[in-house]
């Protein structure tokens, strides 16, 4: 068994500098990697390119960041939650690149997976496909979209053990396998982390096999973006 | 009288056939999941990687992991399922999903769709959206039929970027049920209670075929 | 919640037809869905076009299907546990398209997921790549590969439930769930069939909805081809 | 004296690097898997769907559902997991898997691999390593140095239908351990015990660089 584990959150950050491009996992505030937010702003990293479905709110998730002027370009399918997003890109202080939401998780798969470019109906006719390669198959459209990697890829997951397999809950699943595949170094933080042999092979959601580093977060917090709820 | 958001949803609901899945969109489409009707079975699916949705949770119930594509607190039916996004957009690219229920800013005649962005004033994103519009084989949209300035959203052109080309079938508003036909133009196929055929028209840029007696929707609980 | 129980492997087989293109799971004859192979050979179904990653052996899997030459195409990886398989192509009664089994599967997988083609850099300058487009990606010659669906999936799972749900085995899984996606009708045959609610939804491997038929299979033989074992 | 398969797989081993993903072909290569040097932690990969591969299981343990790539029962270790064959080849294309050892009936000096069919005679199919070897990083071909009739599996060029193209970094023989040139060509790097670089030269056909004196393979279990 190759050993993935690290011991905290600044040791599974090491070699995260200016400039890089990160993919952080998660929807909205659900299954994104609070801890590994909290210790990038105390590193006070700068000119980030971040890849995440979403851009946080005013004062969580990615916000945190955007607050902090760390992020120089976001690559996103939805910003609707956060008004200083707005603001830095209404300003052209933010760099953003907005992409439909299936194109950006295959983009992610792909890079993961060895798939330097794809063909998707997504986006043919939109601003989306603008300087892409139009191709028709089964006679309707297609744009060819390539992949995305990152530096870094930062997930989430709710177990995992040391040799980096991940099991992630409900749904807070949504990018994380998607980006772990993806990132050159993958960091994987855990609420609950267990020596190999513990999780069941058949209940694995990601492989080991893309995870270099795993460390078993010191607080989650799970804040709640709307919360819903109906009368007994 | 034009309906509120609850008839609207409603009268979409009676659109749902039987064992198919269905992806709602935020706003007045998520409401259609309220209003399915009996011997109607269909199962939704949010984006962010859950088919099986239920009800909202009841208090101190809720979990933070939980959660709908409109990021509100959900519950699961027996029989759900949680996915990562890449097979989320694997079964909406790939037809697996019948109907997608969207909300729009503006609709053409030829099933243009415009919904993600005001250039220079308002960037949400397009979020699952150009995803869902680009592949589902019925896409029905649910809006307003004017915006708040009361111009039309029923529109030859669409003004604003696009999130989709040619794809709109059906548009349902607080005032009419529209068909897209295949060669383009709207087809006025229901009126809102008590709302006439040149109260439609009017509040419709487009080009509106209007063919024999308009029927009032039927809105039955 | 969809039911998608279908009594018996003949309903489940309701509709297949001679000169359909047929998908099957299963590596080796780990994981093949055996009860809908027998009823296959029993319905004399012919000209089938079968795409699964092998031909089963002389006398187990998809070798009974070329016993009784109602295959006329297969697509597949590798063949090379088949007598019959080998004299049949050999002699030109049988088509044969090999194809690498990494592309095999992401074919398979692109069919399901609505991509219609994509660039791998598997069979360039061989025989794989006759006729396909050739493109550089970061300096490295690619083939573009198409998309692959079948009239119908039929693969095999260890647990489902009434709504399509799918759990696999360990190396039962395999091609099946990637095959469970590329069907017009996909068909499930289990081991165990459970109603909706009993699989914890954190644990399913295939969605309900890429299936359409699910049954639970009266007799599941597991020959095992290649018997190793070791003194205690 | 020549190296058996056993010797050829010791051999091997020793390229093992530490925290690497292997991936172990049909044939010599599986046998690498028992001789991994002490202190270094490899995973083996196989492409049917486990990452964790163990020993064969003990008389009556076998699991029909458990098996390898070359369809042989196995066992699973602690840490190891399943998966399907979509998965398996983007981790394999995506070039997670470090290192790929296989078998082959030619490598030619511009390290072009030949391994999966005979025109008219012998046809199995390419499997998985068309993919295998157009991703990893490394590869290393274990094969005799010559076929059943003497001639040399080590040539110019493939006369055989190709796996892949100039992918084949090392090759382990019973005769020699041969590194592939970036320029082209072999360079023959360490003999097997007993072995005269005469020999080995007798018995491959492509260009080989012999520089300096070779030293023997050092085979310590």
């Amino acid at each position: 068994m190759i050993n993935k584990v690290v011991p905290n959150v600044q040791e599974a950050l090491v070699g995260v500098k200016d400039g890089m491009t990160l993919m952080l996992g998660g929807f909205g505030l659900c299954g994104i990697p609070e801890n590994s937010i909290a210790e990038l702003v105390k590193k006070r990293t700068k000119n980030l390119t971040c890849i995440s479905n979403n851009a946080g709110v005013d004062n969580f998730g990615l916000g945190l960041l955007l607050q902090e002027k760390q992020i120089k370009k976001m690559i996103s399918s939805y910003v609707g939650e956060n008004d200083e997003f707005e603001r830095q890109m209404l300003s052209g202080e933010l760099e953003v690149d907005l992409i439909p939401q299936g194109s950006l998780a295959e983009r992610c798969r792909a890079g993961g997976a060895g798939i330097p470019a794809f063909y998707t109906p997504a986006g043919y006719g939109t601003e989306v496909a603008e300087g892409k390669e139009v191709r028709e198959f089964n006679g309707k459209p297609h744009i060819l979209e390539s992949a995305l990697t990152a530096d870094f890829a930062i997930v989430k997951a709710w177990k995992g053990d040391t040799a980096g397999n991940l099991i992630f809950k409900a749904t807070a699943k949504n990018f994380n396998p998607t980006m772990a595949m993806a990132g050159t170094i993958t960091v994987a933080e855990v609420e609950e982390l267990v020596p190999a042999g513990q999780l069941n092979p058949n209940e694995i959601h990601t492989p080991g096999i893309f995870v270099q580093r795993i460390f078993q977060g010191e607080r989650f917090e799970k804040k709640i973006e709307q919360l819903t709820i109906r009368k007994k | 009288m034009a309906l509120d958001k609850i008839g609207i949803a409603k009268r979409i609901a009676q659109e749902l056939q039987n064992n198919t899945y269905v992806n709602l969109g935020i706003g007045i489409p998520t409401l259609v999941a309220n209003y399915v009707p009996k011997g109607i079975s269909v199962e939704f699916q949010s984006e962010n990687g859950i088919l099986g949705m239920g009800p909202f949770p009841y208090e101190n119930e809720e979990d933070a992991d939980l959660i709908n594509a409109g990021k509100q607190t959900i519950t699961a039916l027996d029989g759900a399922v949680y996915f990562d996004s890449a097979t989320s957009f694997a079964m909406i690219r790939g037809q697996h999903v019948q109907l997608t229920v969207l909300g729009a800013m503006e609709v053409s005649e030829n099933g243009d769709i415009a919904n993600w962005k005001i250039p220079g004033k308002m960037v949400k994103g397009m979020g699952g959206a150009m995803d869902l519009v680009a592949s589902a084989e019925n896409i029905i949209v649910a809006m307003m039929h004017t915006n708040k300035k009361g111009e039309s959203k029923i529109l030859t052109q669409c003004s604003l970027p696009l999130t989709g080309v040619g794809c709109v079938k059906k548009v349902v508003t607080n005032l009419a049920v529209l068909e897209v036909l295949p060669q383009g133009g709207f087809k006025l196929l229901e009126r809102a209670p008590g709302v006439s055929v040149e109260e439609i028209q009017a509040a419709t840029e487009a080009s509106l075929l209007v063919d024999g007696i308009i029927p009032e929707m039927s809105l039955v609980d």
